[in-house]
């Protein structure tokens, strides 16, 4: 992209003009809903995940341009991923995918990072009860 | 791409003729209005006087009560703690509105340090101060109250002819940042019965890096800057000539066009406010809807967030601003910068702090088919936004 | 009349190339740096950013330590009262020179009113700073060390190294108002050793109402001026893009250029200094004669009151500066705003204190041609006052 | 003059450039020297009196323009006048006749006013001293 906009990188701009994987999914099989206090953002992140491998992720995001591209980072990201390796994923990984954010974005990729634990950890609580 | 710009609180393009006048203060007519022993300090002495003449009758004042400045920032600290220091003896309490720009808040509470005291009073859900709470904020030992005349977020205009009566009454000076109003609507101070009043030239037309204090006659302010006792010891530094030029002159222009001025931007403004009640669902008008100023639209939208509309408009080219958190200090160092919009939740914003909010300030040189054309793209970027929200 | 300006310590005329860049600041790129959602904002902030690193360069200092304000008097002020404020828990205690500039001596005055207190430390008779007298005055709460680097009347030039060392040791600030140095001979700020800097954009050719406060990383101020976060929280206001362009780019026309300026000012200077060696008796050349300014020639006559020759050289269309009492403040009010010069006074220039004292300052387009007109008429003037005056 | 200088009036400058009366006088029948402590100006006043009535006045000043103005002027002031009318003369009046002084420059003119009165009391104390 060469309009670059703001003060983010040319990648935050793609991701938020073009949000990979943004939607809804049916059943998820983890699914996690967080908010950032500091600004009221809040993801909703959807997880298909099969034999331990996510298989498929979606997001929906109220927030910024942070927030959003971070969202739609992290769900390109997580795609493939063992559980174990999604469990690493940290918000300066994903901050880094996206050639990084402004230092007072930075808590807008916490919304990733804590989107990803909880719906992993609503997959692993489901998983419990099932098996 | 063309760029439809709509962010004329936060400042504006220099008027061409101005720029035009101020040209020859820079080369030929450059000299130091302090060497008055020759031609070239004489001709910008000259200059400066004129100009502050000029700047004068826009607000009707006399040309002795204007004291240039680099800028409200300025003018507004040195109001603030000038009257402050020089009125220590008497009280040290200062009340301000709760909806001030950060320039008048943090210079007061810059006094802090110093035993000073800060009562904010509230607004109402327009922005309107409280008077009942103002009088009642009022204390044996209150020097100074500080509330600005237009809010540059919400546009609203606060009732200064009252406040400086309360204030008058009480014996307690009156300062009004009035940054949002000078050169844009009618402003007097012997009508608005002001002691202090602070102005800027970027907010309607004039250069940036200059600006004004109007201090009525008889008012004392201890200088913030010391020197060379320029603008009779008040402030001190070698003047920006060109700048106080550029001022002088785009006062004379806006004392001369603001009538069609004020009539052009309030053809737009309710076109844009009809335009927008139609079109988009669950939208909040902010501010007063009458006393407001004449270019100026808020307003915040639900369930999508500001910063992410001002990208979208952006990308489509349509410059505009927003109050939310996200949007501001970008340039910021730590969380605590990205603080809430102090007026939005002064007038009872609801929570969400990162809201829709977002202002649009038109201006003279702004017409039919740029409010046409936002008002064509900004419902599909709502919708896009919206979308993409986890609500409903 | 053509006008010889031999003021340029005074002022300087803005380099047309200057002018050129800042232009489109006013009108197509007005933008509000802090404005970062839009093109109009970002285009300002590169601007901003460009414009500070080229400040930097200049004096050899990182873009970031860089602190654009208003000019030379508010960059002092900023200095002093900002490093008073933010160390008085340490101490009240600050030294200046007895040749300061206004803007360093008030601004250090001001501050007694909360209890800090000032020494001015000799100079000796060219003006250079007594270095065991200021060795002498330091005590165990001093905070605050500020001398300039060269001075205006006088046009020494001070040790600045051998003074930041004497701080450095005893762990105490120095800031040095360089107004006089900085685009005229070469400034470092790593060099001299300075925590902080004074620089003004008029002293070089680049536009009034601008000016910067350089300042080592990791030394903290108190802000003068509070609002809205501009200048990463130290000097808040919305920029004076324009100007801040100007300044960078006169920063970088001057250190390109700054080696056949001072060869040509030399030139002059020499001339200048000969020519009245030999044609005026009973002259006393004031400030060091070889640790000064290239094109700076200082001086005082017997028997020849200084207006009185501003006067008659003015009438020849030359334009110069007078360091004697009834030349300055002219626009002051009372009696007491004619005091004696002080830096004539520190270096022990004789109790009349309306001395025929004169400061020629040459400036990059002065010529050869004009420094010999002066010659020429120079004398006639002086035996014309002489003969008018009832001493022998 | 149209080359107005500086702060002061075109007939300041006039008196300035043109001096009234500038010289020394032999054998005055009244001279005063007196010096302006704030600034440092001295002015000397002759005086040729016959018959009680200032026939010529003549000076010499190191000063400021106001100060070699106002010495011009108050020597023409005093041509013509009686001792008495002579006495009544005050800077004010010498400002005045100059079309005005800067406020800060008001009090190069009492030494105009201290020149003449130490000139008459010099042609007093002299009269005195023959009769
Ligand atoms: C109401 C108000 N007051 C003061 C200011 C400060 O003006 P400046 O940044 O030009 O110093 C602003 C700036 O936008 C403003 O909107
Ligand atoms: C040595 C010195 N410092 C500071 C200043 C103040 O600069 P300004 O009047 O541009 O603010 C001057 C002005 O001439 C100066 O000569």
């Amino acid at each position: 992209m060469t309009n670059k906009l703001g003060p983010y990188s040319d990648k935050v701009m793609d991701h938020f003009m073009n949000p990979r994987n943004m939607g809804e999914m049916e059943d998820p099989d983890g699914l996690g809903e967080v908010g950032n206090p500091v600004c009221g953002d809040v993801m909703r992140l959807y997880l298909r995940i099969k034999d331990g491998i996510i298989l498929d992720a979606k997001f929906k995001t109220f927030g910024c341009g942070a927030a959003i591209a971070t969202s739609s980072m992290v769900t390109e990201m997580l795609k493939g991923k063992t559980i174990e390796e999604a469990k690493k994923i940290t918000n300066q990984a994903v901050a880094e995918a996206l050639d990084g954010l402004p230092p007072v974005k930075m808590h807008c990729s916490v919304l990733a990072e804590e989107g990803l634990e909880a719906a992993i950890s609503d997959y692993e609580r489901k998983k419990g009860q099932i098996s | 791409m063309r760029k439809i710009f709509f962010d004329h609180i936060s400042t504006t393009p220099t008027d061409p003729r101005v720029v035009e006048e101020m040209l020859p203060y820079f080369t030929s007519q450059f000299g130091n209005p302090s060497s008055l022993f020759y031609e070239h300090g004489q001709q910008a002495a000259k200059a400066l006087e004129e100009a502050r003449a000029k700047v004068a009758g826009l607000i009707g004042a006399e040309a002795q009560n204007i004291i240039f400045t680099s800028g409200a920032t300025e003018a507004n600290n040195m109001a603030i703690k000038g009257i402050a220091w020089a009125n220590e003896d008497k009280g040290r309490h200062i009340i301000l509105s709760d909806i001030e720009h950060f320039s008048v808040l943090f210079a007061a509470q810059a006094l802090s340090r110093w035993g000073f005291e800060i009562t904010r009073v509230p607004v109402d859900s327009y922005g309107i101060i409280d008077l009942g709470a103002l009088k009642a904020s009022i204390r044996a030992d209150t020097i100074l109250i500080s509330i600005m005349h237009a809010n540059n977020e919400i546009g609203t205009i606060e009732p200064i002819v009252e406040i400086a009566n309360i204030a008058r009454e009480k014996g307690i000076l009156f300062h009004a940042d009035a940054v949002g109003t000078v050169g844009i609507i009618p402003v007097n101070v012997g009508e608005l019965g002001v002691d202090a009043l602070t102005l800027a030239g970027h907010s309607f037309y004039g250069p940036k890096g200059i600006g004004a204090l109007y201090l009525k006659q008889g008012i004392r302010i201890d200088p913030l800057l010391q020197g060379g006792f320029q603008e009779a010891g008040y402030r001190s530094g070698t003047e920006n000539l060109p700048g106080t030029v550029g001022l002088g002159v785009v006062a004379q222009i806006a004392k001369e066009e603001m009538p069609s001025r004020i009539e052009h931007l309030l053809i737009l403004r309710d076109l844009l406010w009809r335009g927008l009640s139609q079109r988009i669902q669950d939208i909040h008008f902010t501010g007063h809807p009458t006393q407001r100023l004449p270019g100026h639209v808020s307003f915040w939208v639900e369930n999508a967030e500001g910063e992410s509309l001002l990208l979208h408009l952006a990308f489509k080219g349509i410059e505009l601003a927003s109050g939310s958190a996200c949007s501001s200090n970008i340039r910021g160092r730590t969380e605590e910068d990205l603080a809430a919009s102090q007026v939005l939740t002064a007038i009872g914003v609801p929570s969400h702090i990162c809201t829709g909010s977002l202002t649009i300030s038109l201006g003279k040189d702004n017409n039919r088919e740029e409010v046409e054309y936002f008002l064509e793209v900004f419902p599909g970027i709502v919708e896009r936004l919206r979308a993409m929200s986890p609500w409903k």
